[in-house]
């Protein structure tokens, strides 16, 4: 296996209310390794999200350590590559310079910036509506900026928080495949948080399940699917059996 | 256009029987025709336009001028310390139900019969609604494009001209197309309080003077203002805000 | 005397002058000094206002935003004493009033007794309230039955529009002439008729702090002021040519034969056997009198607080 | 009340700097001391409160009565009718850029010195933003849920009552909201005009009689009814609105 | 086979624009019967919410007819139950207020609508609600209580326009296994909107495709499982095999 570009060390975390205090991570430890796709499920407030609050440096842990690419330090905040549920680009800004708002912080020349900018556009079928406004664009083509933007942030590791949730079934599919595709030519380490059991199966080497309160470790659960995959893989009969084990872990904490 | 039509109609008619009615009665200075102070804007064209327009045409851009200036600048202040915030939201909010124009006679003692004290009521006219849009445009900012902002390692600058500002224009033009109505309305009040000149002040002499067409007239220029200036504020909201649909 | 050798314009000392109302006849001296370079002579640059409001002539001399408001005696007496406002009277314009109590022609109304029950309307100044109530009791009528409603300046409208049924604050050279030119069949009655002391309708006010810091100019002022009315006195039609070469036309035309005729009731009021301007110490005793019976004031402020020569 | 101690502490301060500066500046006329416009208030209460208040309350409350009612009215026209909508409503929205109000003088002559003219002010100034909010309010209600009336088998009335006038309650109160300090502004404007009693033109009176405190007196009342109508509206939101969190 | 509860006779219909009509069904002939759960599949803006307006009357058909319980009217508002996407109540009525909401319209007397409601709140685990306003509920229980409206319409057709489009994975789940109980237990007629073959396949007896433009004919395939049904029924085989072949029909139609 290849080095851990992620790591949680003993990270403990709680968010402070002003009459009480939620407990989320009490010593969580995991790793991650260069160029897995990993997904997390879990139930709704299971803490999710904070975990990518976490890694980006939106929140500190109470104790513990984080390391990114062997590295631990105290400010994390531009340090990993951050695509959020929907897509959330900036209405007022043109498609070019949505993508280019990152390179544009980092304080990146204006000359380098439009080549990365125009080649990723390019590489992501985007040419053409450099000038269009977000309004102009349909689901899947913002979905496929605010990937390009992650992605332009540099960082060897992307977040995705449930970025395909508010797709209709249909452009959800074909943008799972399209980020597949995207993700085998470049390599990069993805952490994927969704709600939909099967598209983690199709998408991930390993899922991440978040069953308790406060964390304590995660439950671990390695796909049985070789790549490039198709949808009619998941119908193996292996797989079929691990879907209903995760399902059953995440019913014991549904209530309506 | 053809969706004014109705309008148009309504307001043909509306001119019609104002006419015929003020022919009818034939006391012009109570009820002047139409066509008489059509006339009269005719006649007072160059004296109107000229002097009159001009000076409240400075008071209205004077008031406007700083009510902008300060109300941007008391938003901004607001959104970045807390403490302003905290100590200026709440009064901001109150002034508004507290009828402070009606002090505007005693500027005149304040400032004599200078611009300045019809600027003063421009301004308190049209302050308020300046600062409150302001102010919640650059609140409305999301905070989820923050925190994209903040993983990307943004700084507070960035995030204020890369998002606040940008979030908080449509808002500024909402108060402007608010204020600029309210901006002649205001200049008005001001030169009946005290003035030498401007439309606001020759309408109200013209009564002394049993002039009805005199009256009337500077009141249908101060109209064609409040439009114009509504229309100047809608072109630059279309031009600031072209990638709404 | 010790005139200052001037003659360049940026060596003017500025002055702002308010008049009681809109320029008339009775401001012919104004103009005719201005034009005819008087003030210039005395160093002075005047600048002449008209209020937007009845007051402001007053108000704004008190607060030293100009230097002399043109204002009504009694009302200088009544702002000293009740509010202590230091405002002193440094000359007189117009020696008895002008003010009366004017109504139509063909009204049920002739004298200030028919008022009971009616309308008065007057331009907000409440020693207007004090004339008519001395008028109405004098009269023999109840000042309590009349309505008096604040009109501000539209006085004239007011009654043509028959939104009351007489107006006081109006004047007999000025209202009255423009609504007989107009046609209007208009009756009047002198407040001096009815129990009311002939006090100055006209004096130029300045206040304490002015007074203090400016007594030169305002002496220069009224030098020049002094030469503009014997000049009108001696050629009132060229006086009057004057005041219409300067009026504001579009602004507020004057009618040549209204001024002319204002001109006339203007004059033997304005002449004074000591000099244009002078005051007498029983003139203004008289007038605080009566405003301490009618109760406006409580008590006769200090003669020199009131006026200076 | 935590949150409002720093606006109570500013204007602590300020009353504090202003009633030292009153005593230095020492001319009550132009800038009278708070403690000289709290003992004025005191002494005039009986005057202030029974008459002048009484007068101006008067005003206020017919004004914004016939405002809601015409408002109202005309909003609901509007929303039913098509050929009503699209003759009124540009009518209504350019008359706002229109300073109507620079003709109140002119009421004068029409309605003498009745409370009318006051009235009339009063309700130029309000029925705009009742007339819009209520106008809105009714459009505002969801296509979807009226489709889903439909398939019930819901008639026209009841697609108004059960949707539409729900749905435009928050609306209503928006514009109430902005238009009752309005009407407070609209009745002291009026007074100024021409009257013979209330608080608008008791302030200005005092004016001619160089009484500052007087002046100030009847504005801190006009105030204080400015806030207490607006407090009155938002209790009556509460009530209407209790579903909303 | 039980008697046609709903039948389509040679419908066509378009929509007028300005410029240009759309025709979205061209002589369309189909039958559901007493009792069935019907499916409805197919691309966005193929016409699915289209047949449902058409059904409930806030459309007209250009030609054909459209027979309810086998009578033919022109006004068909207020003969079928209508359930549509999210929830819909309204946010200044309680929950008893909302669903009393069809039985208001029909002039019930407020006796027995208060019966109905009540013993409706009750069998819907709703009891104790009764006085909160929607905003204190859960989606899920937002959507029970806009299904017992429809119920409370009275009619013996019930037509859902993708009613858990809106609600989480988990919570999903949850409602669909109530809706099949519920609809086990009252024995009405369902037609069901999705856009999830998974939910389509778990749910109905026969499912409709819309595939082409205008609408000439619906596919139909009959879902091969027997019931009562469990999520693990989802995996056999033959399941399998339908549910690629409707994704394979449904993708020919998407585009990004
Ligand atoms: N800023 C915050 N302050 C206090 N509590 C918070 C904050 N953010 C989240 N929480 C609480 O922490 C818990 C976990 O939240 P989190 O957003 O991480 O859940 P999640 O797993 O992402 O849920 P979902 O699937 O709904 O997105 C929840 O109970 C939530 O209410
Ligand atoms: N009221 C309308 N007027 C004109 N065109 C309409 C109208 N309603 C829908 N359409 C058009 O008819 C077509 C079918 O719409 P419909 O809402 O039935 O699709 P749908 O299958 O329900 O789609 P979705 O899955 O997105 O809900 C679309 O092209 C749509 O743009
Ligand atoms: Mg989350
Ligand atoms: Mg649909």
């Amino acid at each position: 296996m290849s080095k851990a570009v992620l790591e949680f060390k003993d990270v403990s975390f709680q968010y402070q209310e002003t009459d009480k205090s939620i407990d989320l991570l009490d010593s969580l430890h995991f790793r991650v390794f260069d160029g897995e796709f990993i997904s997390i499920i879990g139930a709704s407030g299971s803490g999710k999200s904070t975990l990518f609050r976490l890694i980006t440096g939106l929140e500190q842990p109470v104790s513990g350590s984080i390391h990114i690419n062997g590295e631990q330090r105290p400010n994390r905040l531009g340090s990993v590559g951050y695509m959020p549920q929907q897509d959330l680009l900036m209405p007022w800004r043109t498609i070019y310079e949505n993508a280019v708002l990152p390179l544009e912080i980092k304080g990146v020349s204006k000359q380098d910036a439009h080549q990365q900018v125009v080649k990723g556009l390019k590489e992501f079928g985007l040419s053409g509506y450099e000038q269009n406004y977000p309004s102009d664009l349909s689901g899947g083509m913002k979905q496929r900026v605010s990937f390009l933007r992650a992605v332009l942030s540099g960082s060897n590791i992307l977040l995705l928080d449930e970025p395909f949730s508010a797709l209709d079934a249909m452009t959800k599919l074909s943008m799972q495949e399209w980020l597949l595709a995207q993700w085998e030519k470049r390599g990069q380490t993805i952490l994927f948080i969704t709600h939909d059991v099967n598209e983690a199966l199709f998408l991930s080497d390993r899922i991440f399940i978040l069953t308790e309160r406060p964390v304590k470790q995660l439950k671990e659960a390695v796909v049985p699917m070789n790549r490039p995959r198709t949808l009619s893989g998941l119908h193996a009969p292996e797989v079929t059996k691990m879907k209903e084990q995760l399902i059953e872990q995440l019913r014991e904490r549904i209530s309506l | 256009m053809r969706n004014y039509l109705p309008s148009i109609l309504l307001i043909a008619v509306f001119v019609i029987v104002w006419e015929v009615g003020a022919r009818i009665v034939n006391t012009e200075f109570i009820l002047p025709a139409p066509s008489g102070i059509g006339l009269k804007l005719w006649d007072l064209k160059g004296l109107l336009l000229k002097e009159h327009l001009t000076s409240t045409l400075l008071i209205i851009v004077i008031g406007l001028a700083i009510s902008i200036v300060l109300g941007i600048a008391l938003a901004i202040t607001m959104t970045q310390s807390s403490v302003m915030e905290k100590t200026f939201y709440p009064i901001i909010i109150t002034s508004q139900t507290i009828p402070i124009i009606a002090l505007a006679p005693i500027f005149v003692l304040w400032f004599g019969y200078s611009i300045w004290s019809k600027v003063v009521v421009t301004i308190l006219i049209t302050f308020f609604p300046i600062t409150v849009s302001t102010y919640d445009g650059l609140r409305s900012s999301s905070k989820e494009l923050k925190e994209l902002l903040l993983t990307m390692g943004a700084s507070k600058k960035d995030i204020f001209f890369k998002l606040d500002v940008p979030s908080a224009i449509p808002y500024f033009f909402s108060g402007m197309k608010v204020a600029v109505p309210l901006s002649v309305i205001g200049a008005a009040i001001g030169e009946w309080l005290g003035a030498q000149e401007g439309l606001g002040y020759f309408s109200r002499r013209m009564m002394t003077q049993f002039d009805g067409a005199g009256v009337f007239a500077p009141i249908v220029i101060l109209s064609l203002l409040g439009i114009i200036f509504f229309l100047i504020v809608i072109m630059f909201e279309k031009k600031a805000l072209k990638w709404r649909k | 005397g010790d005139k200052e050798a001037t003659g360049k314009a940026d060596e003017l000392k500025e002055l702002d002058v308010m008049l009681d109302w809109y320029p008339n006849a009775v401001h012919s001296f104004l103009y005719v000094a201005k034009e005819k370079g008087y003030f210039e002579e005395e160093g002075l640059d005047v600048s002449i206002q008209f209020p937007a409001n009845p007051t402001d002539p007053l108000n704004l001399a008190a607060s030293g935003k100009i230097d002399i408001g043109f204002y009504y005696q009694p009302d200088v007496i009544m702002a000293r004493a009740n509010e202590d406002i230091p405002v002193k009277s440094t000359g007189v314009v117009v020696r008895s009033p002008l003010n009366h109590l004017v109504f139509k022609e063909d009204s049920p109304v002739q004298t200030p007794k028919d008022f009971e029950g009616k309308k008065v309307g007057y331009p907000g100044i409440p020693l207007n309230e004090a004339i008519l109530k001395t008028m109405v009791k004098s009269d023999g009528g109840d000042p309590e039955a009349v309505e008096m409603v604040n009109v501000e300046f539209e006085l004239g409208s007011s009654l043509i529009a028959d939104k009351v049924d007489g107006v006081i604050g109006a004047y007999i050279n000025h209202e009255v002439p423009v609504l007989e030119s107009k046609g209007h069949g208009i009756a009047y009655n002198n407040p001096v008729d009815y129990g009311v002391p002939s006090y100055y309708e006209l004096v130029g006010v300045t206040s304490d702090q002015t007074w203090e810091d400016e007594q030169k100019k305002i002496e220069a002022f009224w030098r020049a002021a002094e030469k503009g009315y014997d000049f009108m006195e001696k050629k009132p039609d060229e006086a009057l040519d004057i005041l219409l070469d300067n009026q504001d036309e579009a602004n507020f035309p004057l009618d040549e034969e209204v001024e002319t005729k204002s001109m006339e009731i203007l004059l033997p009021k304005m002449e004074s056997e000591h000099g244009f301007g002078s005051q007498s110490e029983d003139a203004w005793q008289e007038t605080a009198d009566w405003l301490k019976e009618t109760g406006l004031i409580e008590e006769i402020p200090e003669m020199e607080d009131l006026f200076v020569e």
